[in-house]
């Protein structure tokens, strides 16, 4: 057996010895990081690419249009012959209303979905629920557009006859289903994070389930939850063929939720499978409003950011 | 000198008990509303796409007539970027997150590059679209290809599938990683040997998941502005092909009231696609759940 | 609940004045009282035919094996293992003479008065008041000054005050683990229950900590009644005055923790205590 | 079913002439377009049959809008850009600049249809004036009365192309002229969108290619312009005006010359165009305009 | 490595034959030779000015309370510390002669002679034979037969082969936590470590399998340097040879194991043995 001392009497220790240092194993640990680092910096370089991209022709943009008339004006109607107007804001106003009416949907549920699936359901529920829902995250965004076109808005008209058919609720509705699950999968995870000990710690001083849920899992959860919402957020900000099947295509700078609107997002849409001539204001405006809703995703993820870091929770 | 009244507890016993129970209620129509809503939406697609789902519609090209429009061209397509996007974005990735969680020292750069991620994560992929349509189709004279779309894709996912795979890996016990550099391994043996196999099953959920949204998504197809009449299959990296979503976008906006109809079987398509690769992720997922 | 016994205790008022206790009752009275309990987690029977009465004003420890069923039955007794969902329970455990595994039998009222103290420390992630102030809160009491006493009270009561009242809005994860489960034992005092369960309460700490809850809990007999599970026989032999020998799901044996640790009855008691299994 | 029997015979009727030609030359290589959607349909067609005559040439084509189309041709990427207006100035300069010379195609006419909602009774027949009246933006909120008083003094709900589009110019210059459509209009790059748009209000009023229209008879009433109504019949005889329109394709001269594969295909187009154009919805050229077409071609081999 | 000294031992053949060792030294050769060696963690100065010389084939116990260094110490020997970024030290540490922590020094090479065995038991989540024949692949042992025996001889040395042998290519996480933590120390065996590290190995164990482990540290201290980290005295007291105690950073005193169990020369070491703190 292995009295033999693993033939010719080696020890282990000497065919360790025999197989040291060779060349390929030094050469390996070197360059390794070296490859890493490289894959780890195209993501910058991407940001990088992302930035310059916007900017060169956001920079066209504004040579042709006053910066602060597209910052402050509240009037966009780019494709008016006569007299085309920039002001972003309205864009702004259409994305940010689709955005609040998606956020109203989708936290109370969003949270409702997490808290009962991390603190109620069974763990066989939970299992079955829980990529359910990630197949709703998962349905591609122009399905859900033709769902608020076809189905919500027309519902919605039922209830409210002085909806348009093009309006801002019927996609932030939609928009906010959508992410629904992205806040109810997130901060599931970070609730069931929360140590079971800390639970039962809770249950043992005769705490109910819903005392344990609100008193207890969710502060100590409620940087992962809070995260998750802004991400949804931004993904509320970014989010493209929904409202532009349904919001329609007339921004414009008033808070009612029945008319059209018109989204940042939209506007892109709009003008990329559109016939904006190559090289004109119209063309360049797309960089400019593209990189305005960068800077928006921008700020929320930074946002996130610091609110995940400042609120980090300890267990 | 009790504190704690025990009449005043059980009078209070039964509002708590009342108040969990309706609380749970509530929660769990959150929960059913949103599976609802997937009901509805499938219900719906399945209804008005059936009719024309067969398997001629697989293995047949787009056509000016609903009766013989197929998916062929789009199905093929996708898959064909997918192949792009599942290695170079999980290389590139996974890549990333060895380095940032296992090299990374803490200073600037590497804070940098960990900030640029996160914020990667959040910007919308219509603005990916502008990014591959300047960079890759354009600048890099990549042309409307495989390799374009999916070159745009794989950053489009890049961050998802790097945050996934930094989860996984930081979820490998610090003991492990110990116990491998106790016998003498170095990093790099120690990264492939154990921290990579026992990451492996988070990496791939993550990954699969990430690569579901990349089939889905349009609006850089737009952009990029895919092709939509074709038919002939891509031969190589560099050729033109169309993708699910565009195809289906495209037919949904034609005159013929039928089209519609054609979208649906596409998105049935689509959607068995993506249900196919999430039952993969949930099964990798769960049958390796428990380890540690 | 408690209303069919003279419950005349005066409450420990601070940590100095320990051992004042007076206790009325000649006779103990039950607190919980075991009768041929039963319970399976699925298909496995980890708890057969139990029988065991707790005695009112005891340190009960119990000691055993590994896996041997002292946790679960120590969960048994505040229903704390039906979180398990495949459990399965027969037979009844009465607490002051109701049977908690009664249908109508509420589980967050049974908890109320039976505290327990975990393996490992988990203080809720959020400041030591808010702990402590926690059981109090979700019985209704918001009057801040009440929960200031309360919490200093059951603060002093674990023994922990003066390390930590200059630093009461602090998060409780800042503390060191012999800390933390005094912390822990402050917060299961502050909803003033009648029986403590302490489940391996210092084996995650280190040795000054350990002696510190041990003192704890001589302390604290005075005014409650405690189930102390412990792997470790020299704990077990210094603190508690009733020891059950659990093996496989049985108790082996039930007596006087001297009369354990002295004359044993049984073979396999004295082979556990002895060393040679274990 | 049926219509494919039809497209057989009609691929076979009219390469009739010239199979010794496409017999001798199995063709390869690539072509690539983009450009309207307008026209997309009829592109969609006739690839689809040529495929039938040259299997191993890969053509595609996006469906980007006139604008985008235009767009890519001027960057250098496709061979051919269909248009549902003529090329722009700006456009034109663009390709000067870029180096590139093309030459234009006619492929056949759209009616530009005006649609209301059924419910609507009043506005079934407007003149060129009313239309004017109704879409120019004048700075006022616009009610149906304002145009005529007997009618409901309710607002105009407006639904168009994106201004931007092909369709839209034609209909701003010949309507408008060159003045700027109101600004509360819903503009939409999908047609099916407005057509959505229209079916859904009974005080909406919209206009978009004809083969949309015919599409949905059923939801929406075509208005008669200038007593005429849209069909092929007044289209193709040039009855229906203003509101028909050409529609065209634009070929890179360069790769004509070089791309053996484009050239046919170019050929296969204008020969074809015409039938193909009537199956989907539009209305086929006179055949002499063709023929020039072809003479046109012919002349940049 | 080992050029500069008469490394004249036989190995264990298998778990049968123990205590037949022959060492052909007299005076005992120093393996670890500890000269004034200082350790920060950041500002934290975790060790201070560590002079401690570890002698061949003993078992050195280390005691002392929480957080006084023993892990950190135990650490630095295989310079384990040094995956804490923050970590600097001065001084040295001569391992078999040559300081460890000069810059040329190999730490691959250092930990294929240091092997070392943690608190909780860490198997890798693969099969026990892949498990033990981890160490031999990465030093390039390919060959399926060497590791085959290498596996079994590891197992045999480690006292737990006959456990495993019929389920070699089952996850090592199927074992009970004594039977890993064995296999642990199976796999450190099967590269032939010169010094065993062991810190706490029997922390987390119940008390029958840290039995199996104290005996198995009995077998092979004839064939290895063992130094074991413990927070129990009755263990250090059992199975060592020279015990050294550890107080905030410091020796306090390194003698004899029976010397300073019975005779301690400093107080401090007396207090703490007797268990007046700690
Ligand atoms: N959640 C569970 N599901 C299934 N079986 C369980 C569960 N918890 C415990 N068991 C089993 O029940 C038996 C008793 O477990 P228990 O935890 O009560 O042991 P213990 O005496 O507390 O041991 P230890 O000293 O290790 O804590 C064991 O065999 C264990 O495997
Ligand atoms: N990674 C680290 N970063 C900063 N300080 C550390 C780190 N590890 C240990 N320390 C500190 O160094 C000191 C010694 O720690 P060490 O782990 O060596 O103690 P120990 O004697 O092993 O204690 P225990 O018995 O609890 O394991 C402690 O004060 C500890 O807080
Ligand atoms: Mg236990
Ligand atoms: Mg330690
Ligand atoms: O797509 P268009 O035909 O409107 O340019």
């Amino acid at each position: 057996m292995a009295s033999q001392d693993l033939r010719n009497g080696q020890s282990i220790q000497d065919l360790i010895a025999k197989s040291r240092n060779r060349k390929g194993k030094k050469i390996t640990e070197k360059t390794m990081p070296i490859l890493l680092f490289i894959a780890a910096f195209i993501s910058v370089l991407t940001t990088i690419g992302i930035v310059f991209t916007l900017i060169f022709e956001t920079f066209e943009f504004f040579q042709r249009v006053s910066i602060t008339d597209y910052l402050f004006g509240t009037q966009w109607y780019p494709f008016s012959g006569n007299n085309p107007t920039f002001g972003v804001l309205a864009l702004i106003m259409g994305t940010l209303k689709v955005t609040v009416i998606a956020v109203i949907v989708a936290v109370p549920i969003g949270l409702a979905a997490a808290i009962y699936l991390s603190e109620y359901a069974s763990d066989r529920a939970r299992r079955s629920i829980k990529p359910v829902l990630e197949v709703l995250a998962g349905v591609p965004t122009i399905v859900y557009g033709f769902f608020a076109l076809t189905f919500v808005t027309p519902i919605l008209q039922q209830l409210i006859p002085s909806l348009k058919i093009f309006n801002a609720l019927s996609p932030g509705i939609v928009v906010g289903i959508m992410i629904i699950p992205m806040i109810a999968s997130l901060s599931e995870d970070a609730m069931s994070s929360v140590p079971n000990s800390i639970r039962e710690g809770a249950l043992a001083l005769g705490a109910t389930k819903f005392e344990v849920a609100i008193k207890v899992v969710l502060p100590a959860a409620l940087s992962g939850i809070i995260s998750s919402i802004v991400l949804a957020v931004s993904r509320a900000l970014g989010e493209t063929m929904i409202v532009s099947l349904a919001g329609g295509a007339s921004p414009s700078f008033d808070f009612s939720v029945t008319g059209s609107i018109q989204t940042m997002t939209a506007y892109i849409v709009q003008v990329s499978s559109g016939d904006a001539g190559y090289g004109t204001t119209i063309y360049y405006s797309i960089y400019a409003v593209g990189f305005t809703l960068f800077i928006f995703t921008l700020i929320m993820n930074l946002l996130a950011h610091y609110i995940s870091k400042r609120f980090r929770e300890e267990y | 000198m009790r504190y704690i009244d025990d009449s005043v507890v059980m009078k209070r016993m039964k509002t708590r008990l009342n108040k969990n129970k309706s609380w749970k209620a509530l929660f769990l129509t959150g929960t059913l509303f949103a599976l609802l809503c997937l009901v509805i939406l499938l219900v719906r697609i399945v209804t008005q796409g059936i009719g024309y789902l067969d398997w001629d519609f697989i293995t047949s090209f787009a056509s000016r007539s609903p009766e013989r429009a197929g998916i062929k061209a789009a199905l093929i397509g996708s898959i064909y970027m997918m192949c792009i996007i599942a290695p170079v974005s999980m290389i590139l990735g996974v890549s990333t997150a060895i380095y940032l969680e296992e090299y990374a020292k803490k200073n600037k750069i590497n804070d940098f590059i960990r900030m640029n991620i996160s914020n990667l994560a959040g910007v919308p992929s219509i603005v990916f679209g502008l990014l591959g349509l300047t960079i890759f189709v354009r600048a890099l004279a990549l042309g409307k290809s495989l390799l374009a779309a999916g070159f745009t894709m794989s950053l489009l996912i890049l961050p998802v599938i790097i945050v996934a795979a930094q989860e996984a890996i930081r979820a490998v016990p610090k003991e492990q990683r110990e116990a491998s550099y106790g016998m003498g391994a170095t990093k790099w043996q120690t990264i492939t040997r154990v921290v990579l196999p026992a990451a492996i099953p988070g990496i791939l959920t993550g990954s699969i998941l990430a690569l579901s949204r990349a089939i889905g998504e349009t609006a850089p197809l737009v952009v990029i502005g895919i092709p939509v009449i074709l038919r002939f299959l891509p031969d190589s990296l560099l050729s033109e092909f169309t993708a699910l979503p565009m195809q289906i976008y495209d037919w949904a906006k034609r005159p013929q009231e039928e089209f519609l109809y054609v979208a649906s079987a596409g998105i049935i398509i689509l959607m068995l696609f993506l249900v196919i690769m999430n039952s993969i992720a949930i099964f990798i997922r769960n049958k390796f759940s428990k380890r540690y | 609940m408690m209303k069919n016994e003279n419950n005349i205790k005066i409450n420990v008022q601070s940590s100095q004045n320990v051992g004042e206790e007076i206790t009325a009752t000649n006779e103990k009275n039950t607190v919980f009282g075991t009768n041929n309990f039963n319970l399976w987690y699925g298909e496995h029977h980890a708890l057969k035919e139990i029988n065991l009465d707790i005695k009112e004003n005891d340190v009960t420890a119990i000691i055993g094996p590994s896996g041997c069923g002292k946790s679960t039955y120590i969960k048994a007794l505040n229903r704390m293992v039906e979180l398990v969902p495949i459990v399965k329970t027969n037979g009844e455990i009465n607490y002051r003479g109701r049977n908690i595994f009664d249908a109508n039998y509420q589980v967050e009222e049974l908890r109320t008065h039976v505290g327990m103290v975990f393996q490992k420390p988990n203080p809720f992630p959020k400041s030591i008041y808010d702990n402590i102030a926690y059981g109090p809160r979700i019985h209704g009491i918001k009057n801040k000054k009440v929960l200031d006493e309360i919490v200093e009270k059951s603060l002093r009561g674990a023994a922990i005050w003066d390390e930590v009242k200059d630093r009461l809005n602090q998060n409780a994860y800042g503390l060191s683990g012999g800390q933390q489960q005094r912390i822990c034992i402050a917060r299961c005092l502050a909803i003033e229950p009648d029986v403590i369960l302490m489940d391996e309460p210092t084996s995650a700490l280190d040795p000054i900590s350990t002696l510190k809850v041990e003192e704890l809990v001589q302390e604290l007999k005075g005014n409650y009644s405690i189930v102390i599970v412990t792997h470790n026989m020299q704990q077990a032999a210094r603190i508690s005055d009733k020891t059950a020998f659990f093996l496989n799901g049985e108790v082996v044996e039930f007596d006087n923790t001297d009369k354990i640790f002295s004359t044993p009855r049984d073979q396999r008691t004295e082979d556990y205590i002895s060393g040679r299994f274990g | 079913g049926e219509k494919e029997t039809d497209t057989n015979k009609g691929t076979e009727t009219n390469t009739g002439s010239e199979t010794t030609n496409n017999e001798v030359a199995q063709l390869t290589g690539s072509v690539s377009g983009d450009g309207s959607s307008t026209v997309a349909p009829i592109t969609e067609a006739l690839v689809e049959i040529y495929e039938e005559e040259q299997p191993e040439v890969r053509v595609s084509s996006g469906v980007s809008g006139t604008g985008g189309g235009f767009e890519k041709f001027i960057a250098g990427e496709t061979d051919f850009s269909n248009a549902s207006r003529p090329i722009k100035d700006e456009e034109k300069a663009k390709l000067a600049e870029a180096g590139i010379d093309y030459t234009e195609f006619l492929l056949a006419y759209d009616g530009l249809t005006v649609v209301i909602n059924p419910e609507n009774t009043w506005a079934t027949e407007l003149t060129v004036e009313q239309l004017q009246q109704i879409w120019v933006e004048d700075g006022t909120t616009k009610k149906w009365s304002d145009i005529d008083p007997s009618w409901p003094a309710e607002e105009i709900l407006f639904y168009s192309p994106g201004t931007d589009s092909g369709t839209y110019d034609y209909f701003d210059e010949v309507i408008l002229d060159g003045a700027d459509l109101v600004k509360s209009a819903e503009l939409s790059e999908d047609d099916n969108v407005l057509v959505t748009g229209v079916a859904g209000d009974k005080n909406a009023i919209g206009f978009f290619g004809y083969a949309y229209y015919l599409e949905n008879t059923d939801k929406l009433t075509a208005v008669k312009v200038n007593g005429v109504e849209p069909n092929s019949e007044t289209i193709e005889k040039g009855e229906y005006s203003p509101l028909s329109r050409p529609l065209f394709v634009y070929a890179k001269n360069s790769a004509l010359k070089d791309n053996e594969a484009f050239y046919n295909f170019m050929e296969f187009t204008l020969k074809n165009a015409g039938d193909m154009a009537g199956e989907v919805g539009y209305v086929r050229l006179p055949d002499a305009m063709y023929e020039e077409g072809l003479k046109t071609l012919e002349g940049l081999k």
